[in-house]
């Protein structure tokens, strides 16, 4: 047992650091800095920056881009990359369609999509949840009946985020209906510019368009973009749900969050000094700090037990990182909202979507409000923390 | 010790409720928000109608000498329905700053056209990056000649856009965190010198970033004793906190309900999610803390017609913190056992949540409250009232 | 609406006050503010001091030796006590059995034993538990058969408080093995003394003897101990659970709890000054204050609302009471134990148990690990605090 | 990065866990508490066969140089039998002073019969009312003539009765809360002025409170160097606290076990506990405590190997506060699920529990050490290690 990262790793850090000081544009950097959401162009850019540098897709096999690099190596990368603060890489490309291609996909999707998905040429939207199955996916009703070397599709997907944006879509349809709740699922990928689909925005309570329902009437898609097997998708969902699980603690976002409210409470008066010398304030920070810390070693064990850094069978106990994780990003927004105090208060639109200068308010207080609102839907995303601690009971425990 | 209404306030609390039922739903009040001051001006009139933009003042004022209790009635009322429209601000700090430091003439100036409608106010009291402490005042203000020179930039003043008189605190002697030295002006919100950016804030009320320069108003314009305003400040801002707790617990009370609703009639897994016993443990625990909250707003309320200021203040204090905690509990309970549709612009939940959010923000949040009583000491007196520290 | 208290309520409240600075004895005192246990003689003598004030059995109707207080008097009263701290009443004989007879005990039964359940001549415990049947209550086995003008009783009971100590035990037994769970049960009362009984010590964490296990072998009781009518006895057993739900806040109990904490931590060092001077420590103990404060309000609404102060049918809200009390309960303990630090780690049994003077510890913090340790029981006992949820979500919230 | 045991330590954690099953299960260890000492020197001897008792010292002094991982499998074995034996003040604490402050004649004296089983130390600390403080000590060392003599007042000092050599920090210099002038002696604890007197604890181990009166020592019996003890004080205790947090694991990782069996089998409303979905969902929670608290004591453990005393007091007041909370949680839900049987003496839930709160009190609470992280600051390095502040 040891702890230490290894002489190796530390010059990887090193490197990995000063690409992202180097290489992020300065006006993506101060949007991720402020907070605010990104342009499709920015995200592009970036990752064409990343893929320029080969580091699109770190976890991908060597050949299809990947770079090799062992799971320490990625964690330090993707910490390395959340405290820069730098773009995360499109979770639905990067993480969710590549390796499902990768390890279902046929040669041809393989060779066809892989290389779009890694550019951002294909930007790829998710769709699974359905408005009456939440928490409980299985239970999805989108038809989707074969008509020749065509699946018909007809049904709503809802929460399709960055649907508006996105040029394909992977989702989960119903092929047959007369299976048992999760068997009779299959996954196809869908060219959103296919006739018969319609997107319509969601508003979120943090005032922004990231969400979108999703309809689907009389959609044709060819029966070459089916996943894997007919029937099988419901083990593809899983596959995904369980991929890099660990990733979801995403201790280097909470870290992040909690040193810009150390360094913005040096600007608020508190007492006869600021706010970052306010001892209360400070035991606030550090009892999170501390769960951070928990969660870290945790997160490194997790990836260290097993095949999941991989892509293997998932690890139950992983279920632990999606929830405590997403419990601290919660606890760093709210410490971010008690540091801004009614600077959070104004709402400013066009600045939390880009804009270069605020209204009139102050840059670094304006979307802590909103972040701290939309970092409500983490626990109840991806599966809910009611649904982890559900697996975690039944799969760890045996109750 | 009693905990009834009078059959006033029974009548009381049922009108407003009827009016907010009859012209207040969810969708009504998205049209509202979409009137140009981002409320209604109709709504307003039909509050100053039915009497409430009077209630608190004296009859001699032309008011309805309503005390606490009925202002407990009406921002509940509102807290349940998130009434936009600038009540806060107008009647009770405006309002209140007349109250307790208004010169005869200026009340007889400005009480009735608060009372009639005519008249909104605001009270610019925060700086920038000041946090919550009241005596936290740059803005200076000069004597010139028989004059008041008043020059400072003040922050998130509460529709402070659409007021038409303002309360502007400023310093008159001393250092920036001094509690002496303090003024009230009142100042008109068109005089030259005034500049003001409204906008709206995360819970689809409105406020304004004012700047003074030059703004010379005369002696007529001062609030009670120049120099001597904190405690006022301190009176008038601690009965606003009691009845924005009231709020608070309107706005609780909402989204404990809708939430009770939505998991008697959402099904996953084939079941609805109030057969969840997990999740009916955690509907007992909002259910608690709203109670929690509603016990200690009544508290707030009484106590803020306690003649010893420190001892309003702290049971002001302990009110903000148990509203706080519950606020915390319930709006975001609320959202999780919502899920996805919580999240979202069109649905009720989110609103009540952000709501909440801004409310345990305004004048103190819980940790800059637990603060003050925990410096203020502790402990238990049993006198007359239910007396905290 | 008005929360001060009246003219007359304050008059009373220092009649109380000093009453209890005069009357309660001297060692008795040291007792209870030491946190050690009393002798079976210390309450008997403490509630023949308070019978002869005419105070023993405050809710008890006047003309079975009640005071005829109205319930915010009563509340006054209570909370006083607890603040003095003196004793308090013997729950089983003042707020269970005595107000069972009144409400359902023949006419025999209320004037042979009222007077000596007020005076504690008869020492009540309660036979309700057993192994089987924990939160579970109805599912109670015990049995008794009507043989003649006797039941015979065959079983075994739980946790009975002071069941060493008791002369009599109301217990609550099954009569129709056929009928449904809740039905089928009465309640007896039988003198401790009757052969066939066995009373076995059950030694808590904190090193005491409170609790026994209690068995029933062939126990003949006369028929005219039966409490109102057979089979009705689970309707008397929920009638005694509502019963005095308000006092289960003992918001007073807590209040001096804090008050002692605060006063301890004067003498503690810590930093340049005193643990009583410490922000942080006085924040903990501000936030429980804000609860208590809050419940005090909440028991006092409970208490206004409804004939629960009278004993009539039970509000379900006042679950919250017992719920929020314990907790709170539980949350003073935890902030004693914080002041007394290592001076809380010696085990001295016979100091618990009244002695004098401690084999070497100190007084003061002697008790206060035993205390907390034992104070896990109140969310457990008398209807643990799942099964309050539970009423709550069933009773109140409708789900 | 390895979180994997080498395959020695693969065999000593085997070896450890097999003798405590065969030896240590919840009856036996009563019977051991019956025995004179409330511990047993059978079982004693038993972990010195095994080598238990000179795994941390070098192979020089005699001992198999085991490191902070050694330390650590021992630590939580011992915590999942809820061993009552001195191996904390004796090996960790008594040891510990004397591997990094002892003289080669210290050294030789006594570690090979610490190794051997044959003696037996204590740390004599803590004082009266002084809580945590490592520098809080008034207790008096005086030079006189060639010798030192000793007055003061130590309490709580654990297995201090059983002890046969004491480690006394005392002042010869400096104020009573002064870092600098403090001084270690290695005291025979039957020296003439030496009263000590014996109790149990709430968890069934034992203490002393000792009172030095005259207690006349040679130079020979001074540790490091006089006036300049509290670094080695630190560092010891930071050692030692370490590995109690590993023993803490241990101890819930038993208790969350038990909670999990008995919910299995125990029947309410005709079903398991387990069955229930809001206890399952608060299992859950306990195992998310015990696995940060596992994870973040192998981070205590490793960091004392720091070279930087001050990165190695943060990570292990950080671990403290972690074991804290999780130890707090998993306690107390352990013994609200078993219920009543958990309160009883004769069941093992209750023992966890109180084993649990006594690790919290020692060497600071979870209070103690928040208020020291929060006053050293926060942040992150990294470099090499998975460093904290």
């Amino acid at each position: 047992m040891d702890l230490r990262y290894s002489e190796e790793d530390i010059r990887f850090r090193e490197d990995v650091r000063t690409f992202f000081r180097t290489a992020l544009p300065d006006d993506i950097r101060r949007k991720v800095v402020c907070g605010q959401r990104l342009s499709r162009e920015d995200v592009v850019r970036w990752t064409g920056i990343l893929h320029a540098k080969g580091w699109a897709t770190p976890g991908w096999p060597v050949e299809w881009g990947g770079t090799g690099w062992d799971s320490v190596k990625q964690y330090i990368f993707k910490e390395e990359l959340l405290m820069a603060p730098a773009p995360e890489a499109l979770v639905f490309n990067t993480s969710m369609i590549g390796p499902l291609l990768i390890a279902f996909g046929s040669d041809e999707q393989k060779s066809h999509f892989l290389p779009k998905i890694a550019t951002l040429e294909y930007w790829f939207c998710q769709g699974f949840s359905e408005p009456e199955s939440g928490s409980d996916l299985a239970s999805l009703r989108t038809r989707a009946v074969q008509d020749g070397d065509e699946y018909v599709v007809n049904g709503q997907k809802i929460w399709t985020t960055m649907g508006h944006r996105a040029d394909w879509c992977f989702l989960l349809v119903r092929t047959d209906p007369d299976a048992k709740k999760q068997r009779g699922i299959s996954m196809l990928m869908v060219d959103m510019k296919t006739s018969g689909i319609t997107v319509k925005p969601i508003i979120t309570i943090d005032g922004y368009h990231d969400l979108n329902e999703t309809f689907f009437d009389n959609v044709r898609i060819p029966a070459a973009n089916l996943i894997g097997e007919e029937n099988k998708g419901w083990d593809y969902a899983k596959y995904l749900l369980g991929h890099e699980r660990s990733a979801q603690s995403r201790v280097g976002l909470s870290k992040m969050r909690l040193q810009r409210a150390r360094q913005l409470a040096q600007d608020i008066a508190c007492g006869t000094g600021c706010l970052a010398d306010d001892p209360q304030f400070r035991e606030r920070i550090a009892l999170i700090e501390v769960e951070l810390k928990a969660l870290e070693i945790l997160t490194l064990r997790v990836i260290a037990d097993g095949p999941a850094s991989t892509g293997g069978a998932s690890d139950p106990k992983a279920s632990i990182l999606k929830l405590k994780g997403v419990a601290l990003q919660q606890a760093a927004t709210q410490v971010l909202m008690e540091v801004a105090g009614y600077d959070a208060m104004e709402y400013d639109g066009e600045f939390l979507k880009g804009a270069a200068e605020p209204a009139g308010g102050e840059d670094w207080a304006l979307t802590i409000a909103p972040n701290f609102y939309f970092a409500r839907h983490v626990s109840i995303a991806a599966g809910s923390s009611e649904v982890q601690r559900n697996i975690i009971a039944h799969s760890v425990l045996g109750l | 010790m009693d905990f009834n209404l009078t059959g006033d306030q029974r009548l009381l609390k049922e009108a407003v409720e009827r009016l907010l039922a009859d012209t207040y739903d969810f969708a009504q009040r998205k049209s509202l928000l979409a009137e140009p001051d981002g409320w209604s001006r109709t709504q307003w009139q039909r509050f100053a109608d039915m009497g409430l933009l009077g209630l608190p003042f004296a009859e001699s004022d032309g008011g309805f000498a309503g005390g606490p209790v009925e202002t407990m009635i009406v921002m509940e009322a509102f807290g349940n329905a998130l009434v936009v429209e600038p009540y806060l601000p107008t009647v009770l700090l405006g309002g209140g700053f007349l109250r307790l430091a208004g010169s005869d003439e200026q009340r007889q100036r400005l009480i009735p056209r608060i009372i009639d409608g005519s008249l909104l106010m605001a009270f610019a009291q925060a700086e920038p990056q000041s946090l919550y402490d009241l005596f936290r005042v740059e803005t200076r203000a000069r004597r010139v000649g028989g004059a008041w020179v008043i020059d400072g930039h003040k922050r998130h003043v509460l529709h402070g856009d659409s007021a038409d008189v303002l309360v502007v605190s400023a310093r008159i002697d001393g250092a920036s965190n001094d509690t002496e030295g303090l003024a009230l002006f009142l100042v008109d919100a068109t005089a030259p010198g005034v500049t003001r950016r409204g906008y709206r804030l995360q819970d689809h009320t409105r406020a304004a970033e004012i700047r003074l320069e030059n703004v010379r108003v005369e002696n007529d314009a001062v609030l009670g004793q120049p120099g001597h305003a904190f405690p006022i400040i301190t009176r008038v801002v601690d009965s606003t906190i009691a009845a924005l707790c009231c709020e608070a617990v309107g706005v609780m009370a909402n989204a404990h309900e809708r939430t009770i609703e939505y998991m008697k009639l959402r099904k996953q897994f084939g079941a609805t999610l109030g057969s969840f016993q997990a999740l009916q443990h955690r509907a007992v625990d909002m259910f608690v803390q709203l109670e929690l909250a509603r016990s200690i707003a009544m508290y707030g309320v009484m106590s803020c017609e306690d003649t010893d200021p420190q001892a309003c203040s702290r049971a002001v204090s302990a009110t903000k913190v148990q509203i706080g905690q519950s606020a915390r509990l319930i709006g975001q309970e609320s959202l999780q056992l919502h899920g996805g549709i919580g999240m979202t612009e069109d649905y009720p939940a989110g609103h009540y949540f952000r709501r909440l959010t801004m409310i345990e923000m305004l004048f103190g949040d819980t940790s800059y409250h637990l603060a003050a009583l925990a410096e203020a000491g502790g402990g238990w007196r049993t006198g007359r009232r239910l007396e905290f520290f």
